[in-house]
């Protein structure tokens, strides 16, 4: 019964992956991506890895999926995202986005170029005859893991594996997020955030705001105090502060403005500073890079981590109203039509 | 009493797979967007559902998070379209 | 069906999914598609890692590869993001969306 | 079997049918609205249902009142939700399909 489970989940995921880059609009593709990134999430849960279905759940379903409908403002004008898909399809002649849209692939479906097609097919073969077939049993880390778990300061090992045996890996990666916000905020026009009053008009939105980002506030300290026995932790609970971060944007409040931009940097620079000065903290007292004492292990990576969650939500948000305000000045120019 | 959770995270599974049939014929982008109404509350369900037949209470954390990513991205939309129409509402 | 194990049914839908996204890349033209194929790639690497992590399970599944999904997906999200942002200020420049001008 | 089995049994089984009966009504019912009514309704009923039964056959009471918020939380975000769905679909013309809408407006 259960098998029948996941045969069903590792179709559904394909078949949305297909369906997804095959999808006539962008609009379709889009949405069929979210669901993807849940159906994955499910298979996580399924497989037992309850820390990856949350982080996929979160960053790459949600976050992703905010970022992608952002983008759509500027590839798929609302007009031709909301009509019926073959008017869409066919009045799409005139401008060039909507053309874009509704031919998915190069050549059209009469001529399918099949040098990439027959690569895929030789991969897949290889792929799965090395996957399933070939690679050996019983190898993996997790006895060492088991072993070396009492000493590293918490008691759930991807825990332990992220921020105490290969923390630096986690280290580099508050850097990749930083470096990626610092690349965008480079490519995209300049100039800093608009200050705006609070300008929501919504009469739902703004109380249910009001409610909701102190719930999901709680919800992410909760993952994050929580990582130490079970799944969670500063992944999961930056994205939740993000995501909370990101609803306040979007409710109208002036989470961009409201704080001075020497505090957003502190903020941004936190996670990854005080990680790198306490591994360089260790390292002149003898030990090795990111070598926790053994008392202090589990304090110090709960520290590491609030820090660095809230380094990551402060960048997420950042990201996120970045992009929105990428579109503003075209909004202005380009008349609707 | 296993197979009978097993059977109704199956069934929800279909439900889901059925209720995507909506995603892809729209017709507006709105009745994309039930989509992921559909796949935050029916997922939610599936995980409650796992997490007691899997014996592994930590994936209601994972159906916390359905949630809320299901609302963010309908608030996201949402505001990203009527502020792309009205300059006044939240843009600029 | 006991003769297929769960991550050996994962390990196929990673490898088929890992070929979709590859296609997907050489295929598709716009920009908007070439990302989410470079992410649907990236999903079957992840999911081929979480299924061997399965396989390898002890008194709890293998950590490390989970540590390094995700890991791995914050990165990828990253990278994501900052094309979509090179992809949006393109557009937004030469009113670009795909790699039809030079090829 | 015992009767607490039983009583999840019947719940679960209660909360599947208005899973179905919402997904049916997203696919049958003939424009954006009562989609809308139809799935948010019946389905977070249909949560709350499978979040009961769950509750009851996990006997653990840490376990059940994290369902308990996550379904009242669930109410509260679907609702923000179906509202802001509907604003959206009447804000942008001639969305739906049929006629249900300029009635509304």
């Amino acid at each position: 019964m259960s098998v029948w489970i996941d045969i069903l989940l590792a179709t559904l995921s394909v078949a949305l992956a297909v369906r997804c880059l095959t999808a006539p609009t962008l609009a379709q593709c889009v949405f069929l991506f979210f669901a993807f990134g849940l159906t994955l999430a499910l298979a996580w849960a399924r497989l037992g890895a309850v820390d990856v279905a949350i982080a996929e759940a979160a960053i790459g379903a949600g976050f992703l999926g905010v970022l992608l409908i952002d983008a759509l403002r500027d590839f798929a004008p609302a007009k031709e995202a909301t009509v019926e898909d073959a008017e869409g399809y066919a009045a799409g002649g005139s401008a060039a986005e909507g053309s874009a849209a509704g031919v998915p692939l190069r050549a059209g479906r009469a001529a399918l170029p099949l040098l990439p097609l027959a690569i895929a097919a030789v991969v897949f073969v290889l792929l799965t005859a090395e996957a399933v077939l070939n690679v050996r049993d019983g190898g993996g880390l997790t006895e060492l893991a088991q072993e070396n778990l009492a000493r590293s300061g918490v008691d759930h090992p991807v825990t332990a594996v992220l921020l105490n045996y290969r923390s630096y890996d986690t280290w580099l990666e508050v850097g990749v997020v930083l470096i990626a916000l610092l690349a965008i905020f480079a490519v995209g026009n300049g100039g800093t955030f608009a200050r705006r009053d609070h300008v929501t008009h919504d009469p739902v939105l703004e109380p249910v705001s009001r409610i909701l980002a102190p719930v999901l506030f709680l919800i992410g300290g909760f993952l994050l105090f929580l990582g130490k026995y079970e799944p969670g932790g500063a992944f999961q609970a930056a994205v939740l502060w993000g995501a909370m971060g990101i609803l306040l944007y979007l409710a109208g409040w002036p989470v961009m403005t409201c704080l001075p931009r020497v505090w957003w940097q502190v903020l941004l620079t936190a996670g990854f500073g005080v990680f790198m000065l306490l591994g360089l903290a260790f390292m002149s007292g003898g030990g090795a890079w990111f070598e926790y004492p053994l008392a202090h292990a589990g304090n110090l990576i709960l520290l590491i981590e609030t820090l660095a969650a809230l380094s990551i939500a402060a960048a997420l948000t950042a990201i996120f109203a970045f992009f929105h305000e990428m579109h503003a000045p075209d909004a202005t120019e380009t008349p609707e039509k | 009493m296993l197979w009978f959770l097993h059977l109704v995270v199956l069934f929800l599974l279909l439900t889901v797979c059925a209720g995507l049939v909506r995603v892809w014929r729209g017709p507006t982008l709105a009745d994309r967007l039930l989509t992921t109404q559909l796949f935050g509350t029916t997922g939610m369900a599936i995980l409650i559902v796992l997490s007691g037949a899997l014996g592994e209470p930590t994936l209601l954390n994972v159906a916390i998070t359905f949630n809320v990513l299901a609302v963010l991205l309908v608030v996201c939309l949402v505001r990203v379209w009527t502020a792309g129409k009205a300059p006044k509402g939240g843009a600029s | 069906m006991n003769a297929m194990e769960t991550y050996q049914i994962y390990l196929t839908a990673s490898a088929v999914l890992f070929t979709t996204g590859l296609a997907g890349v050489f295929m598709a033209r716009h920009f908007f598609r070439r990302i989410v194929a470079t992410k649907i790639m990236g999903a079957g690497v992840f999911l081929s890692l979480v299924s061997f992590a399965e396989r390898d399970a002890l008194e709890f599944a293998d950590p490390v590869p989970h540590a390094m999904v995700i890991t791995g997906i914050v990165v990828a999200v990253s990278a994501a993001a900052f094309a979509l942002a090179l992809a949006r200020r393109i557009h937004q420049l030469t009113g670009e969306h795909d790699f039809t001008t030079d090829s | 079997m015992s009767v607490a089995d039983v009583i999840a049994i019947v719940l679960i089984s209660a909360g599947c049918f208005f899973f179905l009966a919402g997904t049916v009504g997203l696919l049958r019912l003939p424009d954006l609205f009562s989609r809308l009514h139809a799935l948010t309704k019946a389905d977070n009923l249909g949560l709350g249902l499978v979040a009961a039964g769950m509750a009851i056959y996990m006997a653990n009471p840490w376990a059940a009142l994290k369902l308990f918020f996550i379904w009242i939380f669930t109410l509260l975000a679907s609702s923000t939700a179906c509202y802001l769905i509907s604003r959206f679909a009447r804000e942008q013309a001639g969305v739906t399909a049929n006629s249900g809408k300029e009635d509304e407006r």
